[in-house]
């Protein structure tokens, strides 16, 4: 066996109505030290997590949206938003943040980290994962 | 006796919408808060849901997941959490769709 | 008007509290009466003093404790409902023999008929929960 | 105001899964003693508290509903079933538990305490109370 | 790489039956547990949304609920805690819907 | 097999902690092995030894703690999510400077690349929650 796993963090929650968003992007965080392959899959509600223009003031927590964009620092770069999803929430690329990583093999190149992606292709996805992990 | 009806759930992750659509009388008030702000996006499946009802949402929770006023409901309200306040004093109970 | 609360779930994990506690807040500053706050199921787990929350977070259950001392609120933890999770007063850690208490200032433990009498006594009940 | 007030008790999770159907029971049961005008309502995944033939020896939970069986004798008689909620699931009253209660009025005679009532009327029920309570 | 897809919540109650459908593929199974096995109740309309899938579900959950496995959808295997731990083992991977 | 168990809700308010802990008993009857199992979330609350439920009910707690103590188990919460929370073994007592501890026996606090260690060095990781 390789030491370095595919793992999938799978996010189908809203932020802020739970905490399960700003948990399971805490496990991604810290998981992120231990060098593994890395994916994240935002499906039904959790593409709610990605919308830009967050403002928490009035709620009294913590706005943690701000922590997507730094995903890619972590060399987290595979986002992959679920089509239907959105579409279904009325939403498009352009109502979520843009969120990019800076590719080291090709001259620091700013790249994409989000991948639109059908509910088929992501469960294509799935299947070449090792590791689920669900909040 | 008018009800308030309280739905905090997104309505694509739950079924309370539904219900507290189908038990909304002439004269009730509908107030999203928290994931049931989501209901009152326009464009979303979930919009026809509550179109030409007396629908109130939580300005401080559509803020907090980045929905612009512009983008909400024809005829849905914006209220603050005061607001909350008097639209419990305005019915005459509230049924909290759990 | 005169309110009961009810908090179904507890810190943190839900909203349920923070919504719970910005009603209650905006109730008193318009000059309404708060009977009683009524922490139920997980709701109870409001009433920890050992809670350490990340400094850049709210602080949930000193808020509500706050609040208490401020409008000299009655937060009322149900007796049943803690038993199953953990809240312990030192009336409790007597009687079910436990070596430790973790209920926090502002809050007491007493029986569901606190919540039946809220239904009774106030003018409407306000349920926040999951 | 008069001291007795009417009480909606509103049911709409399933059992065992959440602890929410057996702790809004126990609310019910101690509310009995304050002698209120008390109704329950079973909505949506709220009807399934009431199918008969639970045994949960298998999960190793308490099996409570036996426990709406003596509602009756708490002078709990209304217990509205939602019929649109029952049909949706495939249910019929049949699989349900058969609840009576003895009218004291009428020589004690055994009556049934479960009312089906379609979503229209239980919503005109629901117009009529003071205290709604939710779990 | 075959999924055991886990499933927890009511169709009735909650989207992650649909979701755990959607993604289902050829070879994967998906296991009902807690308030999850009312899906596999014949003649509830969730049903057909699993009709034709390989699915098992939890006896002992069946048995709280108080649903007889006469009353399953057909094709549904049931299995107790145990039959959970070999469909662990005998698919590459869980995914619980929660 | 070699497994890890992530638990993501307290007891008694949703069945997965009751799930996951049958789950772990049939695994460790049919000798697979039992990696770790981690609670996150509210799943923390499942390690307080404060608790007294009904006597004619489960004890979850006092469940978890006994397989541990027969099968050796390692039961782990996030440190994150307790101190949230509110459960405290001595360590966490001391440096957030807590009157109290709650912890029950069998049951450790560390982070959360417990569970990262988990999802790498076991076979399967299987998520119990709401």
């Amino acid at each position: 066996m390789s030491n370095i796993k595919k793992f999938m963090y799978v996010n189908r929650r809203a932020p802020y109505g739970t905490i399960y968003a700003w948990e399971s992007l805490e496990v991604v965080l810290i998981g992120a030290a231990f060098e593994q392959d890395v994916s994240l899959a935002f499906i039904d509600d959790g593409v709610y997590q990605l919308v830009k223009g967050q403002d928490t003031a009035g709620i009294g927590m913590k706005n943690f949206s701000p922590t997507y964009a730094a995903l890619g620092d972590y060399e987290v770069t595979k986002i992959y938003v679920e089509k239907e999803s959105l579409e279904e929430r009325g939403l498009t690329l352009d109502d979520l943040q843009h969120l990019v990583w800076e590719d080291e093999d090709d001259d620091w190149a700013e790249k994409d980290s989000i991948r639109l992606v059908s509910c088929a292709e992501l469960a294509q996805v799935f299947a070449e994962q090792e590791v689920m992990f669900n909040f | 006796m008018s009800i308030l009806h309280l739905v905090n759930k997104s309505p694509y992750e739950r079924d309370s919408l539904d219900t507290a659509v189908d038990y909304m009388l002439d004269g009730d008030t509908m107030l999203l808060i928290e994931d049931g702000v989501y209901a009152a996006m326009s464009g979303g499946k979930a919009a026809s849901k509550i179109s030409g009802m007396k629908v109130s949402v939580l300005g401080p929770d559509l803020a907090a997941r980045g929905i612009s006023e512009e983008k909400l409901v024809d005829g849905v309200t914006v209220v603050d959490y005061a607001g909350f306040v008097d639209l419990v004093e305005s019915n005459d109970k509230v049924q909290s769709w759990l | 008007m005169n309110l009961t609360i009810q908090v179904n779930e507890g810190p943190y994990q839900h909203q349920a509290s923070d919504s719970a506690y910005f009603f209650t807040k905006a109730a008193l500053e318009k000059g309404h009466e708060i009977f009683r706050v009524f922490f139920y199921h997980d709701g109870v787990n409001n009433g920890t003093r050992l809670t350490t929350p990340p400094q850049d977070d709210r602080n949930v259950v000193k808020r509500w404790s706050e609040l208490a001392a401020e409008h000299d609120l009655d937060l009322v933890i149900c007796v049943a409902a803690a038993q199953r999770r953990g809240i312990v007063d030192d009336g409790e850690a007597e009687r079910n023999k436990k070596d430790a208490t973790n209920i926090a200032p502002g809050f007491r433990i007493s029986g569901l008929g606190q919540l039946v009498e809220g239904g009774i006594q106030s003018d409407r009940l306000v349920v926040f929960g999951d």
